[in-house]
C-alpha cells in the first residue's frame, strides 16, 4: 500500500477519533448532572434575569443536550466555536486559544530541544559503556528525573535560580511570566523570542530566553531521563546484532561503526517518544505553566475547568486531540524514511 | 513413590521454586534494585504502621497557638537540636514548646508528622488506581491481541481516542464536575491511565501468538476438557436412540442436533482458544505488565499529587503529600520547607519503585536473563 | 499396503491486501494444488528448497492452517470437512515434530506438566498415578530419564528437547507423524541418535511418517518414497532411489546434483542451477522451472506440465531427458 | 602443502568466558597451521570452539571473553599482544571473513552501495593509485586486476592531483567491477537496494564481495553454506574454487558439516571440546581416520551414495563447558578410553605423513 493511502486511511481514522473525543467531553462540560449550572461562566453578577435567560438561548442551553451538540458541531465545522466564559472576558473562544498557543508552542519547543540534546546522547554513552560508571550516573539521573513530580522541581529551580540567587547577590533568573518588558515589540508570531528577533530588539529577545530557562529546563528535566532510557535499552539492543559484528570485522574505527551503522537502527524507538512527549508538551504541560505562571494555553485550561467553560475546554480537548493523533502520524511517516523494510 | 535417583525432585513446586530463586539471584546482583526494593519495603512497612504510630488526629486543625496575628511559623530546626538553619529573611522566631524536625504547615502541625500520616493515603491510591488501570488494560489489550480482526481494530481506535485525552483535563473535567473527593480523582486517573496497558500486553501476545509451541498445543487438540468430551457422547447416544424411530413428524430433531454439534463445535473452538490463551500464552507474557506495573506507581502518586496540588483535594487540610506542597505553595519564599519536604518523599517514593522497576525490566527480560 | 493419507489437489493461498480498505489485490500461492498418498507403516519424503511450500503443506494437511481447496482424507475420513469437534478426535491420531526445538516447547512449563496437558485432554490417564507411570514410560521410550521429568525446557539441550516433543505427541499414541525438519538445528551426531530413534519407534508402534527437509542427504536416509516440491507444486514422486539415483524431472536432476558428498574421491562434475528460487507470489508462466531449466521449451513456458504416472514414477514435464547426453526424447 | 611458509599459526590457545554461572572454559589449548595459499577447513560441532577460534583471531571476542595462554602468530608476530588499533588495521587489510546467516549480518537500514563502498574508501591510498593508473594509462580499471596483491603499481608520478570526486567515482565502478566478479546480476540496480530486498544466495554474495574488497592474506568463511539452500550452496563453493586462484590468500573455512568440507579444502582439522584433535589433507582423513570422535563422526553423516540402515550415534551429549571432562575432552564418550586419557590434555602429534592426531591410544597403536 503506497504511502498516501496509508496516510488517507490514518486521516479518517482521525476523523473518528477527534468526533469520539468531542463526544465524550461534550457530555461531561454541559450534559454532567454537576453542581455548576452550564451558563453559570457566562453571566456576571449585575445581569438581570431575562439577560440570564437570553445568555442561555444564544447559548442553547436551554435545548437539550443531542441538539446542542448537533448545533455545537454544526458551528465547529463553520469555525465558530462559541465564545469563552466572564473570565477570559467573552472573547471568542477560538481567539483566546490562539492567542495564548504559541506561548506553549516556544516552550515545548524549548523543552523538546532540550530533552533531546542531553537525552539522546546520554542514553548512547550509557549504552557503549555499559554497566560502568557512567552507565549508572545516567540510570539515576533517569530515574529521579522520571520520579521527580513537575511542580516541585519547578519550585526548587526557582528557589534556588530565582529568590536565593537574589539574596546572595548573584545573577539571577526570572521565575515567571514570559517576558520582562510586555508590549514593547509588535506582536507579530506571538512567541516573545520570534518577535523580538523580527523586531531586532535585542534586549527583548534575550530577556525572553532568560524567562524561557526555567520552564524549559524543568519540563525537559523529567521526559529527559526517560528518553535516555529507551535510547540505552534499543542501542544495546542493536549493538548486540550480527550487522554490528560485520561491521567491526570490516576493520571500521569503533566511532564509524557506532554513528553510521548503530545510530540509524537505535534511534528508531526514540523518535515514538520524541513524537509522544511533543505532542503531550503542546497540550500545555499545565502544572509548569501554572507553577511559573507561564502564558500558555495549559494555564488558561485550567482557568476554564476551574470556571466549568464548556466551550474552552471543548477547543482546547480537542485541538490536544488533533495535535496528539498528528504527532503519532508525523511519526509513522518518519519510520518510513528511517527504516525501508517498513511499507505500509 | 520416592523414585531413588539421587537428585531426583519431586514435586512440580520445586522446579518453580528453583527458578523463582534464580530471579532474586539476578536482582541481588544489580545494586540500584536492591536499594530501591530496600526503600520501597521501608515506605510499604511504614505506611502500614503510620497510623499507630502517630495518633491520626492530630491532623485535625486546632485552633492557632497563642502568636499574636499573622502566620504563626514555628522557628523551624534542622536535624539536631542545637543547630539550626535560618530558613527565611525574617521568619519570627516563636519559642515552640517541642522541637520541629521539619518546620510546621500553615495550622501549626509538625510537618514530620503531616508527612507520615500522608504516605499511606498516598500509597493506597497507587496501589488501587495502578491495579484497577494494569488488569482492566491488559485483559482488552489480550482480548485484541488474541482475537485480532475488527475486534483488535475497534479497541485500538477506543484506546487511541483515551491516548489522545489528555490525563489532567480528564481529571480536571471530573473533579470540576462531580466536586472533589478522593474517589473521583481515583477514577479520572484510571480512566486516562488504562490504554498503555492495552498496547503493551497486545504486542506480547502478538508476538507470543505466533511462537510454534501455540502451534504444537493446537495440533494437540487442546481444546476439549475431558467433561465436555463425556457430555457431547452421552448426548449424542441419547440422540440415536430417539433419532432412528424417523417418522416424517421427527424430521425436525435432524436439525435440531445439527444446531446442537454448530453450538458445540463453536464451544470447542472457544475452548481451544480460551486454555491455550491463559494456560500458556498469558503466563508467558504477563512479565512486562508487571514491569509497567511497578514503573506506573510513582508515576500515579505523582499524577495524584499534582491534582491535589492544582486544588482539587477535598478538605485543604487532609495529611496529603500533593495538598501539604498546594499549602506551601503560597509561602514559597517565606517557609520553603513545606514545598521541599513533602514533594522530596514524594520524589523518593516515587523514586524507590522505579528503581524496583528498572531493575526488573533487565531481570526478566528473557533475552538478558539466561 | 491400504493408504493412511490421501490428498487431493490441496491448495493454500495466502491473500495479500493492499489499498485502503484492504481489498484483496493478488495471493501468495504457497501450496498450488498437491496430490499423494501415504500407506500405513511407510515414510514419506517430501524435499524442496526454501520458500517450496512444504511446510505449509504439512500445516494445511493438519489444518493448523485452512487450506484454501482441496480434500485430505485420514484413514477414510475427510479431514478438510471434519467439523471442530470430530478434528479434535482425529488430532488424537495425527501429531507433529517442529523444526525449532528451542521455540516448540512452553518455556514456563515443565515436562511433567506438559506430558499431563497432553494426556489429561484426550482423557487418557485415568488417576494421577497411572499418568505419572505413562509419563515415565514415555521418558524411557525417547531415551531420557525419571530426573529430567520435573525440569525446565532451558535446562535441555536442542537434542533433548525434540526427545521430549517426541514424547509429547506419543502420549497420545498417534498412528501418523508429520516431522517438519526435526534435526536441522542439530549437530550430526545429535541428529543420527534421533533419527535412530524415530526409526525404532516407527518400528515398534507401526507409525507413519510425513518426513520434510531441505537436506536431502536425511531424506534419503530416512525415506521409503519421495516427494519433489518446487514452488507449490510436486515436480516428481518416486521410490527413494529412483529420486536419487535415475531422477527424470531437470530440477530434481540438478537438486541431486548439488548434494555435497562427505568423500573426496567422489568426483563430480560441475552442474550447476542457475539463478534464484522466483517468489510465489508471481509464479512465471507454464512450467513454474521454465525461467531456470535449461532444457526449456515453448511448450514448457505456454502450459504448465501434468503430473504424469509411469510404473510408480511421477513427473511434472513433458520432455523425457537423458541427462548425461543431455538430449531430450519429447 | 607442508613445505609453504605459514601465514597463521596458533599456539596452545586458551579462551575463557565469564558468566553468571561461572567460567565457561571454550578453548582448552588450541593448535592450527595455515598455510599460505591453502583452504583449511576447521569442521566440528557447535560448542566445539570453532567460531570461538576464528573470532579471537580476528579480535572480535565478546566483552565478557578473556584470553587465558597461548599465542597466535600472523606473519611471524604475535597478534595477541598488539594493541586494538594494530589489530583494527589487520582486519582492515589482511583478515576479511564472511559469516553465516546471509539475513541478519547486513544492516538493513543501509543500501548496498553505502555498506560496500566504505570498505573501499578504507583504503584511500588504493584508490588514489588506482585512479593515477586509469589517468596515465588511459585503460579503465577493473576490480579484477587489483585482485592479486603482489601486483604493485609501477608507481607514476606520485604528485598528480586526485580530486575527491574521481576517487569516489573510482570507487563506484570498483563496486560494480568486484559484484561482477562474484557473478551477480544487474551490479547498478544491486547497489541501489537494501538488504531485505536481495535473496539469501545474493546476500551471501554481496558478503563475500566485502570481504575481496580488501585483498586480504586470509579469508575466514564461517558456516557461510549452512544458512542456503542447497542449489544456491553449490553455487557459492563453485564461486570460492574459481576464486582461490584468483586471489593469493589462504581460505579458512569453519563448518559443521563435513561433506563442505570434503567438497572444496585442501585440509580438514577436526575440533572438539576446545581443542583440534586432529588435522590432515582432506583424503588422507576420509580414507583413515584416526582419533575415535572423527570415525565415528564420519559414520553419523548419511552420505546418499552409501546409503546405510543405521547411523552411528555417538553415545553421551556434548561436554558441559563450565566444569568439562580433565583430560582429554572425548574421554567420557570415548570406547576405546584409558585412565591415563583422563589425566593430561593429548597435543597433536605426527601420526602419519600429513596427519596429527592428539590421541594418547592411537600414538600407541601407530
Amino acid at each position: 500500500m503506497k504511502l498516501y493511502q496509508y496516510v488517507i486511511r490514518r486521516l479518517i481514522l482521525m476523523i473518528f477519533v477527534l468526533f469520539g473525543v468531542s463526544l465524550i467531553v461534550f457530555y461531561l462540560a454541559r450534559g454532567f448532572p454537576t453542581g455548576i449550572d452550564p451558563v453559570a461562566p457566562y453571566i456576571h453578577a449585575r445581569m438581570t434575569a431575562e439577560q440570564i435567560a437570553e445568555v442561555r438561548r444564544i447559548h442553547g442551553f436551554d435545548q437539550p443536550l443531542y441538539i446542542q451538540y448537533f448545533y455545537w458541531v454544526r458551528d465547529a465545522l463553520k469555525g465558530d466555536f462559541g465564545t469563552t466564559g466572564v473570565w477570559a472576558n467573552s472573547r471568542l473562544a477560538i481567539d483566546v486559544f490562539l492567542s495564548s498557543f504559541p506561548y506553549t508552542v516556544q516552550l515545548s519547543v524549548a523543552a523538546i530541544i532540550l530533552t533531546v540534546a542531553i537525552g539522546i546522547p546520554l542514553g548512547i554513552i550509557s549504552a557503549i559503556k555499559n554497566n560502568r560508571l557512567p552507565d549508572h550516573i545516567s540510570r539515576i539521573i533517569a530515574l529521579t528525573g522520571y520520579s521527580t513530580p513537575s511542580y516541585w522541581f519547578g519550585f526548587m529551580l526557582q528557589l534556588v535560580f530565582f529568590y536565593y540567587f537574589l539574596i546572595w547577590g548573584l545573577p539571577h533568573l526570572p521565575s515567571s511570566g514570559a517576558s520582562g518588558m510586555e508590549g514593547a515589540v509588535p506582536l507579530v508570531t506571538g512567541m516573545p523570542i520570534l518577535d523580538g528577533l523580527f523586531a531586532g530588539n535585542l534586549e527583548y529577545t534575550l530577556d525572553a530566553i532568560a524567562h524561557l530557562i526555567l520552564p524549559a529546563f524543568s519540563l525537559a528535566f523529567i521526559s529527559l531521563g526517560f528518553l535516555a532510557r529507551i535510547v540505552r535499552a534499543s542501542m544495546l539492543e542493536v549493538l548486540r546484532q550480527d550487522y554490528i559484528t560485520l561491521a567491526r570485522s570490516k576493520g571500521l574505527k569503533e566511532r564509524v561503526v557506532i554513528y553510521r551503522h548503530a545510530m540509524k537502527n537505535a534511534l528508531i524507538p526514540a523518535v515514538t517518544l520524541t513524537g509522544i512527549f511533543f505532542a503531550m508538551l503542546l497540550g500545555g504541560a499545565m502544572i509548569t505553566e501554572y507553577v511559573f505562571n507561564w502564558p500558555g494555553v495549559g494555564r488558561l485550561s485550567l482557568l476554564a475547568v476551574f470556571q466549568g467553560d464548556s466551550n474552552f475546554i471543548l477547543v482546547y480537548t480537542l485541538a490536544l486531540a488533533l495535535i496528539v493523533v498528528i504527532a503519532n502520524l508525523a511519526v509513522d511517516i518518519v519510520y518510513v524514511f528511517l527504516d525501508p523494510r517498513i511499507k505500509y | 513413590m520416592k523414585s531413588n535417583s539421587a537428585k531426583a525432585r519431586t514435586g512440580e513446586w520445586k522446579a518453580r521454586w528453583a527458578d523463582f530463586k534464580y530471579t532474586l539471584y539476578l536482582l541481588r546482583r544489580n545494586p540500584l534494585v536492591l536499594a530501591g526494593s530496600f526503600m520501597a519495603l521501608f515506605f510499604i512497612i511504614l505506611s502500614l504502621l503510620a497510623n499507630y504510630i502517630i495518633d491520626p488526629n492530630l491532623a485535625i486543625p486546632t485552633g492557632y497557638p497563642e502568636s499574636g496575628g499573622g502566620y504563626p511559623f514555628h522557628r523551624s530546626y534542622m536535624w539536631s537540636k542545637g543547630h539550626f538553619i535560618n530558613w527565611g529573611p525574617d521568619v519570627r522566631l516563636h519559642e515552640g514548646p517541642e522541637f520541629f524536625y521539619l518546620g510546621t504547615d500553615g495550622w501549626g502541625r509538625d510537618l514530620l508528622k503531616m508527612i507520615i500520616l500522608a504516605i499511606p493515603v498516598d500509597m493506597e491510591n497507587a496501589i488501587i488506581i495502578t491495579l484497577i488501570a494494569s488488569i482492566f488494560g491488559t485483559l482488552l489489550g489480550t482480548l485484541a491481541g488474541y482475537a485480532g480482526g475488527v475486534v483488535d481494530e475497534a479497541i485500538l481506535r477506543v484506546t487511541d481516542i483515551f491516548f489522545a485525552f489528555p490525563a489532567l483535563v480528564l481529571a480536571l473535567v471530573f473533579a470540576a464536575m462531580f466536586g472533589r473527593s478522593i474517589p473521583t480523582l481515583r477514577l479520572a486517573i484510571i480512566l486516562v491511565w488504562w490504554p498503555p496497558y492495552v498496547r503493551l500486553m497486545r504486542g506480547q501476545i502478538l508476538s507470543e501468538k505466533e511462537k510454534s509451541y501455540v502451534e504444537a498445543l493446537k495440533a494437540l487438540g487442546a481444546a476439549y476438557p475431558k467433561t465436555f468430551i463425556r457430555i457431547q457422547e452421552r448426548f449424542d447416544v441419547v440422540f440415536d436412540k430417539i433419532v432412528p424411530l424417523r417418522a416424517g413428524r421427527l424430521r425436525f430433531l435432524l436439525i435440531f442436533q445439527r444446531v446442537i454439534n454448530g453450538i458445540l463445535d463453536q464451544l470447542a473452538l472457544l475452548g481451544m482458544h480460551l486454555r491455550i490463551l491463559f494456560r500458556h500464552i498469558l503466563l508467558n507474557s504477563i512479565y512486562p505488565v508487571l514491569v509497567q506495573a511497578t514503573l506506573d506507581f510513582g508515576g500515579v502518586i505523582l499524577t495524584f499529587s499534582a491534582l491535589m496540588f492544582l486544588g482539587f483535594s477535598p478538605s485543604p487540610s487532609l495529611p496529603e503529600l500533593g495538598n501539604l506542597a498546594s499549602d506551601g505553595y503560597s509561602h514559597v519564599f517565606d517557609a520553603p520547607w513545606l514545598m521541599v519536604f513533602s514533594g522530596l518523599t514524594m520524589l523518593i517514593i516515587a523514586l524507590a519503585f522505579n528503581l524496583v522497576g528498572d531493575g526488573l525490566r533487565d531481570v526478566l527480560d528473557p533475552k538478558l536473563r539466561r | 499396503m491400504e493408504d493412511l493419507l490421501v490428498v487431493e489437489d490441496l491448495k493454500t493461498w495466502f491473500p495479500i491486501k493492499s489499498g485502503i480498505i484492504q481489498r484483496t489485490a493478488g495471493y501468495v500461492k504457497a501450496v498450488d494444488g498437491i496430490s499423494f498418498d501415504i500407506s500405513r507403516g511407510e515414510t514419506f519424503g517430501l524435499v524442496g528448497e526454501s520458500g517450496s511450500g512444504k511446510t505449509t503443506a504439512a500445516r494445511s494437511i493438519l489444518r493448523l492452517i485452512e487450506p484454501t481447496s482441496g480434500e485430505v482424507y485420514f484413514n477414510g475420513t475427510s479431514v478438510t470437512k471434519a467439523s471442530r469437534r470430530n478434528l479434535i478426535k482425529l488430532r488424537h491420531k495425527m501429531q507433529i515434530i517442529f523444526q525449532d526445538p528451542y521455540a516448540s516447547l512452553d518455556p514456563r512449563q515443565t515436562v511433567n506438566s506438559m506430558l499431563r496437558e497432553a494426556m489429561s485432554i484426550h482423557g487418557i490417564a485415568s488417576g494421577r498415578f497411572e499418568a505419572h507411570k505413562i509419563a515415565l514410560e514415555l521418558l524411557t521410550q525417547v531415551g531420557l530419564s525419571e530426573e529430567h521429568l520435573y525440569r525446565f525446557p532451558h535446562e535441555f539441550s536442542g537434542g533433548q528437547r525434540q526427545r521430549i516433543a517426541v514424547a509429547r505427541a506419543l502420549a497420545l499414541n498417534p498412528e501418523f507423524l508429520v516431522l517438519d525438519e526435526p534435526t536441522s538445528f542439530l549437530d550430526v551426531s545429535v541428529q543420527a541418535s534421533v533419527l535412530n530413534l524415530l526409526k525404532k519407534l516407527q518400528k515398534k508402534f507401526n507409525l507413519t511418517y510425513l518426513f520434510i527437509s531441505h537436506n536431502l542427504a536425511v531424506v534419503h536416509h530416512m525415506s521409503d518414497r519421495v516427494a519433489v516440491m518446487y514452488l507449490g507444486k510436486l515436480v516428481e514422486v518416486a521410490e527413494r532411489d529412483a529420486v536419487y539415483n535415475s531422477p527424470r524431472h531437470p530440477y530434481t536432476f540438478h537438486l541431486m546434483a548439488a548434494i555435497p558428498v562427505p568423500d573426496p574421491e567422489f568426483k563430480k562434475e560441475e552442474i550447476l542451477l542457475k539463478g534464484d528460487v522466483p517468489s510465489p507470489v508471481n509464479i512465471p508462466l507454464g512450467c513454474r522451472f521454465h525461467p531456470r531449466c535449461p532444457y526449456a521449451t515453448d511448450k514448457c513456458r505456454k502450459k504448465e506440465p501434468p503430473l504424469t504416472e509411469e510404473d510408480g514414477h511421477w513427473v511434472a514435464c513433458y520432455y523425457d531427458i537423458d541427462f548425461q547426453s543431455g538430449e531430450v526424447m519429447s | 602443502m607442508k613445505g609453504g611458509k605459514i601465514i597463521i599459526d596458533v599456539r596452545n590457545l586458551k579462551v575463557n568466558f565469564r558468566t553468571y554461572r561461572g567460567e565457561v572454559k571454550a578453548l582448552n589449548g588450541v593448535d592450527l597451521k595455515l598455510y599460505e595459499r591453502e583452504v583449511l577447513s576447521l569442521v566440528g560441532e557447535s560448542g566445539c570452539g570453532k567460531s570461538v577460534t576464528a573470532l579471537t583471531i580476528l579480535g572480535l571476542l565478546a566483552d565478557n571473553a578473556y584470553v587465558l595462554d597461548g599465542e597466535i602468530l600472523f606473519k611471524g608476530e604475535d597478534i595477541l599482544k598488539k594493541s586494538n588499533e594494530d589489530r583494527r588495521i589487520l582486519r582492515m587489510s589482511e583478515l576479511a571473513t564472511v559469516f553465516q546467516d546471509p539475513m541478519t549480518y547486513l544492516n538493513p537500514v543501509l543500501t548496498i552501495d553505502t555498506q560496500l563502498k566504505e570498505v573501499f574508501m578504507l583504503n584511500k591510498k588504493l584508490l588514489k593509485q588506482a585512479v593515477i593508473v586509469q589517468k596515465s594509462q588511459g585503460k579503465k580499471m577493473i576490480f579484477t586486476d587489483l585482485l592479486s596483491r603482489e601486483k604493485k603499481f609501477r608507481g607514476e608520478s606520485p604528485n598528480v592531483k586526485v580530486s575527491r570526486a574521481e576517487i569516489k567515482k573510482m570507487a563506484k565502478n570498483l563496486c560494480i567491477g568486484i559484484l561482477r566478479s562474484v557473478k551477480m546480476p544487474d551490479p547498478e540496480r544491486i547497489l541501489r537496494q537494501y538488504p531485505f530486498e536481495l535473496s539469501g544466495g545474493m546476500r551471501q554474495r554481496v558478503m563475500i564481495a566485502m570481504a575481496l574488497a580488501r585483498r586480504p592474506s586470509v579469508f575466514i568463511a564461517d558456516e557461510i553454506t549452512t544458512a542456503v539452500d542447497v542449489t544456491i550452496q553449490a553455487q557459492i563453493l563453485h564461486l570460492l574454487r574459481e576464486l582461490r586462484d584468483k586471489i593469493d590468500a589462504s581460505i579458512l573455512i569453519i563448518t559443521h558439516d563435513l561433506s563442505v568440507a570434503a567438497e572444496i579444502a585442501d585440509r580438514i582439522a577436526v575440533m572438539y571440546g576446545g581443542n583440534t584433535v586432529e588435522v590432515a589433507t582432506t583424503k588422507e582423513i576420509f580414507k583413515n581416520p584416526i582419533h575415535p570422535y572423527t570415525m565415528m563422526l564420519m559414520k553419523a553423516i548419511p552420505n546418499v551414495k552409501k546409503p546405510v540402515g543405521r547411523l552411528a550415534s555417538i553415545p553421551g551429549t556434548v561436554p558441559e563447558m563450565i566444569n568439562p571432562p580433565s583430560g582429554c575432552r572425548f574421554h567420557p564418550r570415548c570406547p576405546s578410553a584409558k585412565d591415563e586419557c583422563a589425566m593430561k590434555v593429548p597435543k597433536l602429534r605426527e601420526v602419519a605423513e600429513n596427519h596429527e592426531v592428539a590421541c594418547y591410544q592411537k600414538w600407541s597403536q601407530s
